[in-house]
């Protein structure tokens, strides 16, 4: 069974269709992609998926659980992530209290015991500020701990919103064009995180990336969207030949 | 023809708070032609209008309209002087008739007759538009929006039109009307920069391309030339491109 | 409730209503362009009031205390009522348009709270009167009684709210009002100044406001200070019930809550002392199962 | 980018809880607060008294206002929930003033949850209506209800007894809601750095990146609402006691525009400029006492000018 | 513990101690405190000259009452003073402002007292005058309440206080009295929703139905607010005779044109609150023939023409509506210490319930529960723009 399954998804605004039909689906372990032109309605899907919009149909299941119009607090604590195309994070707050609020949903003390002090709610405490703490070192940020995470250089920026999401213990990850506005380097160094989120803590990534090259490079699937609807869908080598792909994103001559 | 400059950029650098968006962009755009400017999504083509009609301003770097340095006017200022922008996405008024709509494109326009004058192109060039003046711009299909912003866009009569992606989100069949009418607007004299993500369909029309890259031009030459090169195509598709 | 208690608390609604229009017009006006919720409307409307009565007081002298007297009061006070909206908008506001929303809004109380404690410091809380000559005259449907003041009254307020509703769908200037609510960068685009646009909505909102306090002053005879904060609070019910940002929203969701404010205290169970809890029940009723109120439209929200 | 520039840079900071320029001046304040009575006289003392109440009400609201962002136009009504409670519990049904306090704190979340629940989804601007229509409705029923006293309240309100020792005088109040206000603080101090003190911070900053966290909106924007009705609720017990007599005078939109000024004016979301807000809000009309009826208008150029030109108030927020 | 973050922790277990310790203070300082307080308590009474207390409305909406009454009041010690002072002693005065708010006046009242007055005078707002009677009561200071009048100050009394202004249910007396001379048979009675004007309403709708009327209907309406259409509907359609106002001045004027404007015929009657030259000014000719139940203003009082006289010369503004009944009590006052012969609080609170002092308002004789005998409150009319008795 694939982790996320995508059945016949549907989406419009106010009679506009967005989304039409979409099936695709992402197994356990994997990377893969969504790419498509501008407009092709890639985030609207991502927003379908972590129930910020409500499709208009079909269905979408993680591990099996059916999320189709749940609120996004569910479907994050049901195990899935996501970041923001235009970085949000809590720019006001310390890195750390920003790593810290992905385990929000898997924590439960609440305002008696914080006011109590009551020893399990300060393990919990403990528990919460070591576990943000190792995302801040997976992610190579652990010394800017304390520093205002609106300080941090637009990359590391980038590399706090993943560890907040991951802080989240989730099984698979969205990430909305996480190469935007970085620079060849630091694309580099993003292709190698997005491996060791996979190969080191086994969690499954799916990306909307409009950079070919890292697309290309990390992924082992690629689905292709244009219109709202999938044109391909397959190995980046297959999709990268595939004429619909070259039309969609070239455009025609008639 | 007189292949004068009448819009060009110089060395530009635009940033959205912490983010450089535009790392010194330079092009310029010669009286009658048709410039493409290219690239995948997120090069920073609409980036590269925005600061040109002085919706962002450039925070280094210059802009110059017709001999005029417009670097630090505002957006406001620059469609009764000749420079029309139609945003990506159309950013029609969806509550407002059409031709509503296309009353505010010609805003700065004091005179009713020579508005009518407009309005009476506009129409003739989108029949369409001219059935439907009552309506709603909302109530109009994608194809017909886009006609609606451009139409919007020529009642202030440009003499340079900033298109931002006109066939986005159109089928192809629509995307073909569409840069068939850019292309009669050219010919009665409105010189086009064009941004477009559709090479093939925006070199064949063009005079001369740009293609943009990580918010630097990465490539420009006549768009005949641009059609036929590989480098294009991965700039869009990756690869090993610069 | 017999025919003759029907028509009176008609015409009830209908006077309170067109007042209740008038101020929610500019409520909706300000926040269909800026998105917010104008706290010193309420006290714009006092100003009105107060203004007018000066101005009245002065050309009194010369032309009588009639109708001539209170139309001048309530020309001038329109303009200068509509100067000092766009004063408030240029130094409170607009500093503050891209500042944080809760900061915006405590603006506007603080904005609304200046003009309260302005109005109290120069009157010292006495209620002035405001007598005209107007008088009761009318004419008699079996045993209601209308005078002609309120006939005028409420074909004066029709008139500037089918003013008003003329110039944004007739004019240019009104026609960029309505495109500035909708989308802000593109209004820029077609070469409107934003900012005087804004300025402008703050004017004629202002102006309607004030033209409301003039009129209310003069036909119940009576100004202070602190007039303006029972009705702000029911232009924004009625703005909310018709539809906030939209221009015959106002109009509608005023006279509605007239209507409704008359024959609800009449309903045999809801004594007038729960009246107010009427009104700011039907508020919450509408804000939490219709916020777009009867005329508004839906925004979809993106993320 | 920079991102090895960065990485050289050492880390700046370490996690502080309080820092040494919060805590000096508080314990000298504490210092004060603790021996004022002593050498003030009964006035000084009274008008300590009601600075102390309105920093618990400015903690209560701070919550609702700076830690979740919701802005409180009524929050005097559940001022008046809990002395209402209280005292129509000692007065009618003789109950021992302590045991009110339990009752008048949920009687406060009940009537959170009736307004704040169909409510909190609504745009900000809008909240802030609600909960001004929401005071208005509270002071008209107190109004209007035999129960209340109607219109001139209740009178005759027991004052509390602890341990045999009855509260009497000013200096026995001043200690009494010297203690609640401690009390207060170290509630909210707590809390604002627990968990939920945290998902209020991020719903504060970006709603859309707080769900997307896996945070639910509602029931933290609920949770503040409730915890500053349950203060202010508190507050109002005790503050009946003090009276022995209230009134829905005693609870109108000035009252709830009086605490959101204390607030503001010292710097929403941090406890000591919201208590230092609080302080100069009980001092304004002993301040101003010359200024006569020109005192609300320097009240509202006071909270104009701190918005247009400190916005983050008096003593703010320089956290992180 | 808290590995790693030892600094934190540190900070924890400070906040921790210091409350701790906090407690322990505050425990030592409570009874201490307690002490010294008593203790101030008795040095401060032992002052030279006799403080008397004013306690008023000097800010907000009321404040040209509580001017007023400040006025009077040391008007009437000037001239004791003047006369040598009472049994030898000067007697000086003292103003604290109470703004007419509860909160406010529970701050005025403890100035009042940590200053050591020896008796206070004042008080305007019923609501505002309530949560002090337990302060006065428990200091045990003699406090002559001149305006407030609900009768919930009667219930709330600790025997130190005196009301010397007629209570509501005299007016409600007064009023039930004018109903039936007038020969009304069904009255309409409308408050604002305020302590006293709901009180005088409730009051006088149980009185005239103990004499037989009929209360044809009752209605509030909202202060600040100017359309009173639905009420006046209301009004018209119970086929009252005529309307009583329990309010003030503001809302009698609107209600009184607004009657008049849909045609209502019957009488209007004003509670006391109404005694303005706004009133009549607001309310225009519409305000022709309406009855008030005046306090015992110095217009109406036939031996005030001196004191008003001298009122305005002093002041430079006419006596308002409490003037009168002010200098009144700072007589009494006076009147009481020189008979209690000494500033002993006990003694001047024994004396003021055995007062009888022939005013320029009227008689101040107390009843045991320290309310008025007789009623100050006369009916009066308004013909020509202008208040007269009716005889």
């Amino acid at each position: 069974m694939a982790l996320l399954e995508v059945r016949d998804l549907r989406l419009s605004f106010g009679g506009l269709k967005v989304l039409h039909d979409i099936s695709f689906s992402v197994e356990k372990g994997a990377i893969n992609s969504l790419i498509g032109p501008n407009g092709a309605g890639k985030t609207s899907l991502f927003n379908c998926l972590t129930g910020f919009y409500k499709p208009k149909g079909g269905s979408i299941s993680l591990s099996g659980r059916p999320i189709t119009g749940l609120p996004p607090h569910r479907i994050t604590a049901l195990g899935l992530a996501r970041t923001f195309q235009n970085i949000r994070l809590f720019k006001e707050m310390s890195v750390l209290e920003n790593a810290m609020s992905g385990q929000h949903c898997r924590s439960r003390h609440g305002i008696v015991s914080a006011i109590l002090h009551l020893p399990a709610q300060r393990r919990e405490e403990e528990a919460i500020r070591a576990i943000g703490m190792r995302w801040l070192g997976f992610v190579g940020i652990e010394q800017h701990a304390h520093r205002r995470a609106g300080g941090l250089s637009y990359g590391d920026q980038r590399r706090l919103e993943l560890a907040r999401a991951l802080a989240s213990a989730p099984e698979l990850i969205l990430l909305d064009e996480p190469a935007a506005g970085l620079n060849e380097r630091e694309k580099l160094d993003l292709i190698h995180l997005i491996r060791r989120i996979r190969d080191e803590t086994g969690v499954t990534v799916l990306l909307i990336e409009h950079d070919m090259g890292l697309v290309m490079q990390v992924s082992e699937k690629i689905v292709v969207f244009d219109y709202g609807q999938k044109i391909a869908d397959g190995a980046p080598e297959a999709v990268r030949a595939d004429p619909r792909v070259i039309e969609a994103y070239l455009g025609t001559e008639d | 023809m007189d292949f004068e400059i009448v819009l060009s950029a110089d060395r530009i650098v635009a940033r959205y708070g912490a983010i450089e968006a535009l790392h010194g962009v330079s092009l310029s755009v010669k009286r009658g032609q048709i410039v493409a400017l290219l690239g995948a999504n997120g090069a920073g083509k609409s980036t590269v209008l925005r600061t040109l009609s002085g919706l962002i301003a450039a925070s280094s770097g210059n802009v110059r309209f017709l001999g005029e340095d417009i670097t630090k006017a505002p957006a406001h200022r620059l469609p009764h002087r000749g420079l029309v922008h139609v945003p990506e996405g159309r950013r029609i008024f969806g509550d407002m008739t059409i031709k509503e709509n296309l009353d505010l494109g010609s805003f700065t326009l004091a005179d009713d007759t020579e508005r009518r004058r407009r309005l009476d192109h506009v129409f003739e060039l989108f029949p369409i538009l001219a059935r439907r003046k009552n309506g709603d711009a909302r109530n109009l299909s994608g194809g017909e929006q886009q006609m609606l912003a451009i139409g919007r866009a020529l009642m202030a009569a440009p003499k340079v039109l900033l298109l931002d992606e006109p066939s986005m989100g159109l089928a192809p069949q629509l995307i073909k009307e569409v840069m068939n009418i850019v292309q009669r607007l050219n010919r009665q004299g409105v010189t086009i920069l064009l941004v477009e993500q559709n090479s093939k369909v925006a070199l064949k029309f063009a005079d001369y391309g740009y293609v943009l890259k990580a918010g630097r031009i990465v490539l420009e030459g006549p768009g005949s030339e641009l059609a036929s090169n590989e480098a294009v195509i991965s700039a869009y598709l990756g690869g090993v491109a610069t | 409730m017999t025919l003759d208690l029907l028509i009176q608390q008609l015409v009830n609604g209908l006077i309170v209503g067109s007042f209740y229009a008038l101020i929610a017009l500019g409520y909706s006006m300000v926040f269909g362009v800026i998105k917010l919720l104008n706290f010193a409307h309420g006290d714009i409307y006092m100003n009105g009031a107060f203004v007018g009565l000066i101005v009245f007081s002065f050309v009194g002298i010369w032309v009588g205390n009639g109708w001539l007297g209170v139309v001048c009061a309530l020309l001038v006070s329109m303009l200068v009522v509509g100067l000092l909206g766009v004063v408030i908008e240029r130094f409170a506001y607009r500093p503050m348009r891209n500042a944080p929303r809760l900061s915006i809004l405590i603006t506007a109380l603080g904005a609304s709270m200046v003009l309260n404690g302005t109005a109290l410091a120069l009157t010292g809380g006495r209620h002035y009167a405001f007598n005209t000559d107007l008088g009761f005259a009318g004419i008699d449907i079996s045993t209601v009684h209308i005078t002609y003041t309120q006939m005028v009254l409420v074909a004066a307020s029709i008139a500037l709210m089918a003013g008003m509703q003329a110039f944004v769908s007739r004019t240019m200037y009104g026609k960029a009002m309505r495109a500035v609510s909708i989308d802000m960068g593109a209004s820029r685009l077609m070469g409107i100044d934003v900012d005087r646009v804004i300025a402008l909505t703050f004017f004629m909102g202002s102006a309607l406001a004030a033209g409301g306090g003039v009129m209310a002053g003069a036909y119940y005879g009576s100004v202070h200070f602190f007039m303006g904060f029972i009705m702000g609070l029911k232009a924004f019910t009625a703005a909310v019930i018709g539809g906030i940002g939209s221009v015959p929203g106002a109009m509608l969701g005023g006279l509605l809550l007239g209507l409704l404010e008359a024959f609800g205290s009449s309903l045999p169970f809801v004594g007038s002392e729960w009246r107010d809890v009427f009104v700011f029940g039907t508020l919450i009723l509408f804000l939490v199962f219709k916020p777009t109120g009867l005329l508004g439209r839906s925004v979809v929200e993106r993320v | 980018m920079m991102i090895d520039e960065v990485r050289t840079m050492p880390a700046a900071g370490q996690p502080q809880l309080m820092r040494w320029s919060v805590v000096l001046p508080g314990l000298a304040a504490l210092a004060l607060a603790l021996v004022l009575p002593q050498f003030a006289n009964a006035y000084v003392t009274e008008v300590a008294t009601t600075a102390l109440l309105y920093v618990v009400l400015c903690l209560g609201l701070n919550i609702v206002v700076g830690y979740a962002g919701l802005l409180d136009l009524g929050y005097a009504a559940f001022f008046a929930v809990g002395a209402y409670t209280s005292g129509i519990l000692t007065a009618e049904f003789g109950f021992n003033f302590w045991l009110t306090i339990p009752v008048a704190m949920a009687a406060a979340c009940v009537a959170g949850i009736i307004i704040g629940a169909p409510t909190l989804r609504l745009r900000s601007d809008y909240l802030a209506i609600v909960t001004l229509g929401f005071g208005e409705i509270v002071r008209i029923i107190a109004r209007n209800l035999d129960i209340t006293g109607g219109a001139s309240g209740l009178i005759g309100i027991e004052r509390p007894e602890i341990f045999g020792f009855r509260l009497m005088q000013v200096q026995h109040f001043y200690y009494a809601f010297l203690v609640l206000a401690l009390l207060t603080a170290f509630v909210c101090l707590s809390v604002e750095r627990s968990r939920m003190g945290r998902a209020w911070f991020y719903v504060r900053y970006d709603e859309d990146a707080a769900a997307g966290i896996g945070i639910n909106r509602v029931t933290a924007k609920l949770q503040a609402y409730m915890m500053g009705a349950v203060i202010a609720s508190v507050a109002g017990c005790l503050y009946a006691a003090k009276m022995t007599a209230i009134s829905p005078e005693s609870f109108t939109f000035n009252q709830s525009l009086l605490i959101l000024l204390g607030v503001v004016l010292g710097g929403m979301g941090r406890i000591p400029g919201v208590v230092l807000g609080a302080i100069l809000v009980a001092l304004l009309p002993e301040v101003l006492r010359g200024a006569g009826t020109y005192r609300p208008l320097v009240t509202a150029v006071a909270l104009l000018a701190i918005m247009l030109f400190r916005p983050n108030g008096l003593w703010p927020d320089k956290r992180v | 513990m808290h590995f790693g973050h030892a600094a934190w922790m540190r900070q924890q277990g400070k906040w921790r101690e210091l409350m701790v310790v906090s407690f322990k203070r505050l425990a030592k300082r409570l009874a201490c405190a307690t002490a010294l307080a008593g203790l101030a308590m008795t040095t401060m009474a032992a002052a030279a000259d006799i403080k008397i207390g004013i306690v008023a409305p000097m800010t907000g909406q009321l404040a040209s009452e509580g001017q007023d009454m400040e006025n009077a009041v040391k008007m009437a010690i000037d001239a004791v003073n003047a006369k040598g002072g009472v049994n030898g002693d000067k007697i000086i005065t003292t103003t604290a402002d109470d703004a007419c708010d509860p909160q406010q006046a529970v701050t005025a009242g403890s100035k009042l007292v940590s200053e050591g007055v020896t008796a206070i005078v004042g008080g305007y707002c019923s609501g505002a005058v309530l949560p002090t009677l337990k302060i006065y009561g428990d200091a045990g200071i003699p406090f002559v309440i001149i305006g407030a009048n609900s009768t919930k100050l009667v219930a709330a009394n600790q025997g130190n206080a005196f009301l010397a202004n007629s209570t509501g249910d005299m007016q409600a007396t007064t009023a039930v009295e004018l109903f039936k001379k007038n020969g009304y048979k069904k009255i309409a009675v409308v408050d604002e929703g305020d302590a006293y004007s709901s009180d005088l309403a409730k009051l006088t709708a149980e009185a005239f139905k103990g004499e037989g009327g009929e209360i044809a209907a009752k209605e509030t309406t909202t202060a600040g607010e100017q359309d009173y259409s639905a009420v006046v509907t209301k009004i018209k359609a119970s086929g009252a005779d005529a309307v009583f106002w329990t309010a003030y001045h503001a809302g009698g004027a609107l209600l009184t044109k607004q009657l008049r404007q849909a045609g209502f015929q019957g009488g209007i009657v004003l509670g006391d609150g109404n005694n303005s030259p706004e009133y009549l000014e607001i309310a225009g000719s519409a305000g022709e023939g309406v009855y008030l139940l005046s306090p015992p203003t110095v217009d109406l009082l036939s031996g005030a023409a001196d004191f008003k006289a001298k009122y305005k010369e002093t002041y430079g503004r006419d006596a308002g509506a409490y003037a009168a009944l002010s200098y009144d009590v700072g007589d009494l006052i006076a009147d009481a210490i020189t008979r209690a012969k000494s500033a002993d609080q006990k003694a001047i609170i024994e004396a003021l319930k055995a007062s009888d002092l022939k005013g320029l308002a009227g008689e101040i004789k107390f009843t045991d529960k320290n309310t008025l005998q007789t009623s100050n409150f006369r009916p009066v009319i308004a013909k020509g723009g202008k208040w007269v008795a009716v005889e």
